[in-house]
């Protein structure tokens, strides 16, 4: 329970957890104060006061102290290995996200300081998201980021933008509905929204008739919520739209960051089940990732636009990291940072390069921004271009030694560690299926000529100097992996050692 | 009859329950965001009852935080909604099917 | 010695180099016939030298280096001159020097003259690497090199259009010369499964260790080994049921199937037989040996059969040369080893007199072969008529001549074994032999002159050419002589054959029968085919018309067999294959393929794009889990 | 010679790079030196390699994620060796062979280049997840080159030859993955090194499962019927340089694979599997060569003939004795010079003419008499002709296996008679009979680029078919301490009879 309300001091309040969280939001009001004294400031200022706002609160959030017990703010938040870890990547994310709004062309959301205002309370809401084991927090800070997101889609300001931002809140709105109710039902077991004191409390009453009852529908509506989010089968159907209807850096981002903050809670509510020895949670988890990654990658097969099939690949590859949840064991959640870790940098390159090459006007075709035939023949216009998403499209299909792949090998050894070994050969079928979209996409940029609309100016179009220092550095990430691989696994090892997994 | 915990507890599934058959029934986009509020109120119920019942107050603390969350969402909701009437003229479900495939 | 046998094995070798690497592009010369002939000749004196050698001091064994070693395998350059490899050595090179000579001449308006030689030179080192070897892995280098050699030459006018096999029963050359390596790989199979037999249960492939452990191994085990090598053997001797290549061997030009086709590869087989001969002449494989008898006698009447009807004059040396090998087989088989060598040297030089004749003869009718066409041609092919008259005499086994005291020989050891059937076949064909080949003198060069109603104008080979075949002749005539001293010599390698006393007693009566029956065939062909005028030879429609005659002529249907059951189903079967691998076996994968893709566009159908559709999906799924929820908590 | 391997690994990639930067009329120059050097690397490798020596040598070792057990380390024994060096050759003399007006020349360069790099990769590596890195990244280069220079159906092909090979070495992975967790249990350590592989007694079962997982991603490479069907697809379209390489080198990391992964870590599922192999390997055998017959394109022709050839290869693996074993090794490399240069022959032709299509042939050998010669000379290799490079493996290997069936030997052995029907029956409908069109009459002989690329072909063919002992030492070697490894590391009884070293006592 709470601490004593008569008795606080500063020190058991330990405010400086919430720090990181502060420095988002006052970044956000500082921005937004700036818009009041002096109208139309160039992006380039918000921009660049983005990332050092980014800075500084990753720096806040290196220097927290962080342990499995690292309680404050009336022991709501929980600044533990899992928590740093994540805000690292969401802030990293953010930091290659941000610099991708400074295209040649212009793009008005990106004028507007109110987007990033909004974008630094999203980080914010991710943070309070993953450094708590409060479901109350937990909630807020899901609320916070999701309805910043969605603004930000629909600040795309295109037909497509909104309707992607209404799909995704209307479901995210059904979501929020089953998380609370979940959350009701844990309480109701428990008394408490606490999960680490939620745990002992369910293993106290497991026995009791009629307990599983609640204890399973309470998982499956929390379940519910996070595959919503995470876009497990069958609750994806937001994302393609999602994903195509954003811009392609928000995309990229989306496919990213949200997930990532998703996966640390689902790590912390599910796997508490799962060390609870509830097998049902654990069964369920696999067959939606099977489905997740299987159907995921069949529809994706079939796509002619590159965003949507980018989009589709992303939700595969969250049906595969999945898996990781429902193996719940250090491995499988250092698996799970590893492949986020450097899928992101894989991802949102890939996503990068279709922001390169967006035109304001549809050339190519009707519906799609990015429809195949656009890169046909890259490799002619711009070569550079093209054997860079080549790279990341390797990377994507887990061709070694890029990126992705160690984190395909690593969480397909955990998943045979834990004696799944079909499930580690269904996830490597799949990654052959991957394979044939990501293929698609190079044989049109390599072994195809170019279209009479392909040419130097259109999929040059967006191009600037920050985008191509984005690119580079995806780039190197990507190709230089397996130089890195090694301390990166050290270090998120390290830092799921200081966890706390509810029991 | 005394009206316990039990009660509250049917209470919020009954309502939440018929907030879900709005969301999934509905083609208006405006009712849905009225079903989506049922199932946030029906989880206020819950989350009260079981606070009283417990003594706690987290309980009665998540049902305040789930009115102001509710309230945000349908301030941004119905941002959304006046843009997409603007660009359609209708607030059909069906209508807003551009994407897919 | 040493080098004497490298000088031997090389000399040829280096021939084919000269003429294969330096002329092989550049016009016709004949410096390279003179080259070739003088290091085929070199090899010749060497391997009389050896010979000498030989019979004074005894064999001469050389290993030069090894040539494979894996495992427990180590197979060595090894070269062993003994009695029976020198004789053979000598026949080779002796009949390869005269054929080089010859071919300078038959082959002088040839584009390919310098091709040619390259070819023939290697088939002789190629030879010599088979005769010489001392294992069993060194034989079947030189057993496959002759066989590409053997390829190389049948196909030598490789651009001869195919003919249908109702016009031509051997279709083209390049048919023909497929048709002779494959038919000889089959064989070679038996042969290599001879060899792993051997390697396995002995450890080695030397002849001496090899046949030091015969012995000691399995009778089951030492049959098989006898019968994978015959195999082996039947091939490159043609033996039934393979020896249809022989006859369309002939597509080559004369010279080859003089020295390969008559004198030297052909006899390969039976090499193997008496160099194997420890084998063969053990008990345990009595029945194989005395199969090979059987079949040796067999093919001999049977290719005998085949010749009495033929109008090809190739075609005709060719069967009378299966047939010969019949009877060298049978003398084999039956373990007169000796015998069978000695036949095989007479018939060398016997044989390769008669077919350079016939090339004489097709050389001076531009390439025609059907001796219906020919006819009195003795008068402008003096030279020819002769020496074809001495091989055919020597052939039909007539007194004094060489085929005389071979053949002779073989009948004898076929009476004196208790085998008589086997002795009646090989007696019949003895006069049935002498019937063909006389048939096939008076239809050439007695009789009407058919050949200038057909605008042909022979004339007679190069005078030197004609000159450089005497040794032959000479031979033909005369090497029956000297077999005793071969007896001699022969048999402190081989296992020497001793006829029985009766035999002895009627030896004389034996000879005398088939003396007469020879002559009897020859004065038949005399009557039919010598005539003029009104005696004159006339088709005869209504014979041809025969089945027997049908039967024969079309070589008892066994071509018609093969391509029939073996090559046209072999032919349906590939495709049949092709077209399953086509549809089902790469069908399946693009089938696998297809149905990601089609499973794809089903599936995408779910997202339709409305959000009340989405809401629903979410909605059943989530009802889903709650009902399994529900269903799971109840159960369990 | 510390680095040496490292340096044959990695120089054709970092020159690939340089590549880029290099004028696109000097291309083919660029790429010949760098792979002359490479050669000359691979034969310096040769030169100071210790033939007595059967294990690894000049072995280096540097941990990569040792977290995860995952570090660089390769190493050399006789059976790596030569196909290095056999890779190496063909890469460059497939460069040489090279048209100079091949278009896109420089990029031609560049992606030989780093398949080249792949290739030596995999032979080199001694650590599992190395190896399977190059292994699939040899994928890419070959998807660009078929892609970018193949025929009217090259996507298709290309990418049916990624996808095949991609999810065959997927399930590979999954063995690799579970082999390295077993290893875990045992001694608690997480590594990928093959050399502590050898070292891992696995149950029966294990084995089993383990062995049925490389088997998904080696015999698709291979390929084994009845997974070989991307072959001919690939062949058909690839350009000559591809079909060379890809016969070559990259179908022998498939038997590589299963001598260097299967037989010493899985020694009981091995022995417990040779039916099945041999069964496959017979059908292989007699099957792709009847489809071989069956052709039209003389390309396919040597495609299928490959396959063919590769299920001879399989049986000597797979026969479990130091002869069949010894003698598989040396014919991936005869048959990697032998297809190679057939492909490249039949390369040569499809240049002047335009067409693969044997009865648009016809009489070639008058118009081309050094062509039909050369070719006639690569056949006798390919058909077993003894004292050429051809004989001598295949002897090895029918001799192995008949140890261990004789009905098996014979059916294996048909390989010599229905191997020379297809052959000679291409060689009979291109360069024999008449000319078929007139326009054939002008063709012109081989010139001096393509006598370049073919001579050194022709001479290694003669030269190991009549003085193998080189090669074949070393890879004897080497094949009986995997043998000797084999058998101490067996748990069955059975599999110790099954396993031939050298068998003593003479009956």
């Amino acid at each position: 329970m709470f601490i004593d309300p008569k008795n606080i001091t500063m020190d058991v309040l330990n405010l400086t957890t919430l720090m990181p969280m502060l420095i988002a939001i006052g970044g956000g009001l500082v921005i937004l104060t700036i818009d009041l004294i002096k109208e139309n400031i160039h992006k380039s200022l918000y921009v660049m006061l983005t990332i050092l706002i980014l800075v500084i609160d990753l720096g806040a959030t290196l220097g927290l102290n962080f342990g499995p017990n690292e309680k404050g703010f009336f022991d709501v938040m929980l600044i533990d290995g899992l928590s740093i870890l994540s805000q690292i990547l969401v802030l990293v994310a953010s930091g290659l996200f941000i610099p991708l709004a400074l295209t040649s062309k212009r793009f008005h959301e990106y004028s507007y300081p109110e987007f990033f205002a909004l974008f630094l309370f999203m980080i914010a809401g991710f943070q309070f998201m993953v450094s708590s084991d409060n479901l109350i927090l937990i909630f807020i800070g899901l609320e916070t980021a999701s309805l910043s997101l969605y603004t930000l889609i629909a600040m795309h300001n295109r037909h497509n933008s909104f309707e992607a931002s209404v799909k995704y809140f209307t479901m995210g709105a059904l979501a929020a509905g089953f998380f609370t109710m979940g959350s009701a039902i844990l309480y109701g077991i428990s008394g408490s929204l606490e999960l680490y004191q939620i745990a002992p409390a369910i293993q106290s009453r497991m026995g009791e008739p009629g307990m599983m009852m609640f204890l399973l529908g309470g998982a499956g509506l929390l379940l519910t919520a996070f595959a919503f989010k995470l876009s497990l089968f069958p609750f994806h159907t937001w994302a393609p739209d999602v994903y195509e209807g954003a811009s392609a850096p928000l995309a990229g981002y989306m496919s990213v960051v949200p997930k990532v903050a998703a996966f640390v809670v689902s790590m912390r509510i599910f796997e508490m089940f799962i060390e609870l020895q509830i097998e049902w949670v654990q069964t369920i988890i696999i067959i939606l990732a099977v489905l997740t990654m299987t159907l995921a990658n069949l529809m994706a097969l079939v796509q002619e636009d590159v965003k949507r099939m980018l989009a589709y690949s992303s939700i595969s590859h969250a049906g595969f990291v999945m898996v990781a949840i429902a193996l719940a064991t250090e491995k499988a959640n250092t698996g799970i940072f590893l492949y986020y870790a450097l899928f992101m940098f894989t991802n949102l390159g890939a996503f990068a390069m279709l922001w390169v090459s967006r035109h304001k006007n549809r050339i190519h075709h009707a519906r799609y921004d990015h429809p195949y035939e656009k890169f046909s023949g890259m490799v002619k216009i711009m070569p550079m271009g093209a054997v860079v998403m080549g790279l990341f499209m390797l990377s994507l299909a887990g061709v070694p030694p890029f990126s992705v792949f160690w984190g395909k090998v690593y969480l397909m050894s955990a998943t045979i560690d834990a004696g799944h070994i079909g499930l580690a050969i269904i996830m490597g079928l799949n990654s052959a299926i991957a394979a044939y979209y990501y293929l698609k996409l190079i044989v049109y940029m390599f072994l195809r000529e170019p279209t009479a609309q392909v040419t130097e100016e259109t999929t040059y179009y967006n191009v600037s100097k920050p985008l191509l220092t984005i690119l580079g550095l995806a780039v190197f990430v990507t190709v230089g992996s397996i130089f890195y691989v090694d301390p990166l696994i050290e270090y998120i090892t390290e830092m799921m050692r200081a966890t706390n997994f509810g029991i | 009859m005394e009206i316990g915990i039990g009660h509250y507890l049917i209470l919020s599934g009954i309502l939440f329950s018929i907030g879900f058959v709005g969301v999934l029934r509905r083609k208006n986009l405006l009712m849905l965001f009225f079903a989506t509020e049922i199932m946030l109120n029906a989880v206020n119920i819950a989350f009260a009852a079981i606070g009283n019942y417990y003594g706690d107050l987290s309980g009665q603390m998540f049902a305040f935080f789930i009115i102001a969350v509710a309230a945000s969402e349908v301030a941004v909701g119905l941002g959304l909604l006046i843009i997409l009437y603007k660009k359609y003229g209708s607030l059909d479900l069906d209508v807003i099917s551009t994407m897919k495939g | 010695m040493e080098n004497l046998v490298y000088i031997a094995l090389f000399a040829p070798f280096v021939g084919s180099l000269f003429a294969g690497l330096f002329f092989a592009r550049s016009p016709k010369t004949h410096l390279v016939g003179v080259v070739n002939s003088t290091l085929i000749g070199i090899a010749f004196i060497a391997a009389v030298t050896l010979a000498l050698h030989v019979a004074e001091h005894g064999a001469v064994h050389v290993t030069m280096m090894s040539w494979i070693s894996a495992g427990d395998l180590s197979i060595p350059f090894g070269f062993l001159v003994d009695e029976v490899s020198v004789t053979m050595m000598l026949v080779v090179t002796l009949v390869s020097t005269i054929v080089h000579i010859y071919s300078t001449g038959y082959m002088d308006h040839d584009r390919a003259y310098n091709r040619f030689f390259a070819y023939l030179s290697a088939f002789v080192f190629s030879m010599m690497i088979l005769v010489m070897s001392d294992n069993f892995a060194g034989l079947f280098i030189g057993w496959e090199g002759v066989g590409v050699c053997s390829w190389l030459l049948i196909g030598f006018w490789y651009h001869k259009e195919d003919r249908p096999f109702e016009e031509n029963p051997s279709i083209s050359p390049s048919w023909a010369a497929n048709e002779a390596f494959i038919m000889n790989r089959v064989a070679d199979l038996g042969m290599l499964v001879g060899i792993f037999l051997i390697y396995w249960n002995v450890g080695s492939l030397q002849y001496d260790v090899v046949f030091k452990a015969l012995p000691h191994l399995a009778d089951g085990l030492l049959v098989s080994i006898a019968i994978a090598l015959f195999i082996g053997a039947m091939g490159k001797s043609a033996q039934f049921p393979l020896h249809t290549w022989l006859t369309d061997a002939m597509e080559g030009p004369t010279p080859v199937s003089a020295l390969i086709h008559a004198a030297t590869m052909v006899t390969a087989g039976v090499f193997l037989v008496i160099r194997a001969n420890p084998l063969y002449s053990l008990d345990a494989v009595h029945e194989v040996s005395m199969f090979i008898a059987s079949l040796g006698a067999f093919v001999a009447f049977y290719a005998a059969s085949m010749a009495l009807s033929a109008r090809d004059i190739k075609r005709i040396v060719a069967l009378s040369t299966l047939s010969q090998l019949g009877y060298m087989f049978a003398a084999a088989g039956l373990g007169a080893y000796w015998i069978a060598l000695f036949h095989l040297a007479a018939h060398a030089f016997f044989k390769a007199l008669l077919f350079l004749g016939a090339g004489n003869v097709m050389h001076a009718m531009d390439d025609e072969l059907d001796i219906f066409k020919m006819g009195g041609m003795k008068k402008v092919m003096m030279g020819s008529y002769i020496y074809m008259g001495i091989a055919s005499f020597a052939l039909a086994g007539l007194p004094v001549m060489a085929g005389f005291y071979s053949k002779d020989a073989i009948i004898e050891t076929a009476f004196n074994d208790g085998s008589y059937i086997i002795w009646a076949i090989l007696v019949i064909t003895a006069g049935m032999t002498a019937f063909y080949s006389f048939r096939q003198v008076f239809f050439t060069f007695h009789g009407e002159e058919r050949y200038k109603a057909l605008g042909f104008h022979p004339h007679d080979m190069y005078k030197y050419v004609l000159v450089a075949m005497a040794p032959l002749a000479v031979l033909a005539i005369s090497f029956g002589w000297f077999m005793e001293n071969f007896h001699e010599f022969i048999t402190k390698n081989l296992p020497d054959y001793e006829m029985s006393h009766t035999t002895h007693h009627w030896a004389w009566l034996l000879g005398s029968l088939v003396i007469v029956l020879a002559v009897t065939g020859i004065i038949i062909a005399y009557k039919k085919y010598a005539g003029k005028g009104p005696n004159a030879w006339k088709r005869d429609e209504e014979f041809e018309q025969s089945f027997i005659y049908k039967l024969v002529e079309n070589q008892y249907y066994v071509p018609k067999f093969y391509d029939e059951f073996i090559v046209q189903p072999y032919t349906i079967a590939s495709k049949k294959f092709w077209e399953i691998d086509k549809a089902v076996v790469d069908g399946f994968v693009d089938l696998i393929g297809k149905m990601s893709y089609k499973s794809g566009d089903v599936s995408r159908g779910m997202q339709t794009g409305s959000l009340s559709a989405y809401l629903n999906w979410m909605g059943v799924g989530a009802l889903l889990l709650i009902v399994a929820a529900a269903i799971t908590a109840l159960i369990g | 010679m510390d680095h040496i391997l490292s340096i044959l690994i990695f120089f054709p990639a970092i020159a690939g790079i340089l590549g880029f930067v290099v004028d696109k009329d000097s291309a083919k120059a660029y790429g010949v030196s760098v792979a002359a050097v490479e050669l000359l690397l691979a034969l310096g490798l040769w030169a100071s390699f210790d033939i007595t020596n059967p294990g690894m040598q000049f072995t280096e070792f540097s941990p990569i994620i040792s977290q995860f057990g995952i570090s660089y380390n390769v190493g050399v024994d006789g059976i790596s060796l030569f196909i290095v060096i056999m890779a190496a050759l063909i890469t460059l003399l497939g460069i040489v062979l090279l048209r100079e007006d091949t278009k896109n020349m420089k990029n031609m360069i560049v992606s030989l280049l780093f398949l080249e790099m792949t290739m030596v990769g995999v032979f080199l590596s001694l650590d599992a997840i190395i190896f399977y890195l190059f292994w699939e990244l040899s994928l890419v280069p070959m998807l660009y080159i078929v892609g970018a220079w193949g025929g009217p159906d090259r996507v298709y092909a290309a990418v049916k030859f990624f996808l095949y090979t991609f999810a065959g070495s997927l399930i590979m992975l999954v063995g690799l993955l579970a082999m390295a967790y077993l290893f875990h249990l045992e001694s608690g350590v997480w590594t990928f090194n093959l050399l502590d592989w050898y070292t891992l007694k696995l149950t029966s079962n294990q084995q089993f499962w383990l062995f049925l997982a490389f088997f998904a991603g080696f015999a698709i490479k291979v390929p084994m019927f009845p997974f070989h069907t991307w072959l001919p697809w690939a062949h058909g379209q690839a350009p000559t340089i591809g079909s060379v390489i890809l016969a070559a080198v990259l179908l022998k990391m498939g038997t590589y694979g299963f001598v260097r992964f299967s037989l010493p870590i899985l020694p009981d599922a091995s022995v417990t599997f040779t039916p099945f192999i041999m069964a496959l390997s017979l059908i292989m055998v007699i099957y792709t060569a009847m489809v071989a017959f069956a052709q039209k394109d003389m390309k396919q022709v040597i495609a299928y003939s490959s396959v063919s050839h590769m299920g001879i290869i399989m049986i000597g693996v797979f026969a479990m004795n130091a002869e069949g074993l010894g003698g598989s090794i040396f014919l991936m490399l005869s048959h990697g010079i032998v297809s190679g240069a057939l492909f490249m022959l039949v390369g040569v032709i499809y240049e002047r003419t335009g067409t693969k299509i044997m009865e648009e042939f016809g009489g070639l050998a008058a118009v081309m008499p050094v062509y039909a010669t050369i070719f006639g000379v690569m056949l006798m290799a390919s058909v077993g002709l003894p004292l050429t490079i051809g004989f001598v493996g295949e002897f090895l290997v029918l001799l192995g296996f008949y140890k261990v069936s004789a009905v098996g030997t014979i059916l294996a052995g048909t390989t010599i008679i229905i191997g020379s029907v297809y052959m000679l029956a291409l060689f009979k409908k291109s360069f024999f009979g008449p000319l078929k069109h007139e326009k054939n009459l002008g063709l012109k002989d081989l010139d001096k680029r393509e006598l370049t690329a073919l001579l050194p072909l022709v001479a290694i063919v003669v030269w190991l078919g009549v003085y193998p002992k080189p090669i074949l030492e070393p890879i004897d070697n080497s094949a009986k301490a995997l043998l000797v490894q084999m058998e101490n590391h067996s748990q069955l009884e059975s599999t110790k009879e099954a396993i031939i070293v050298s068998k003593k006592e003479v009956k």
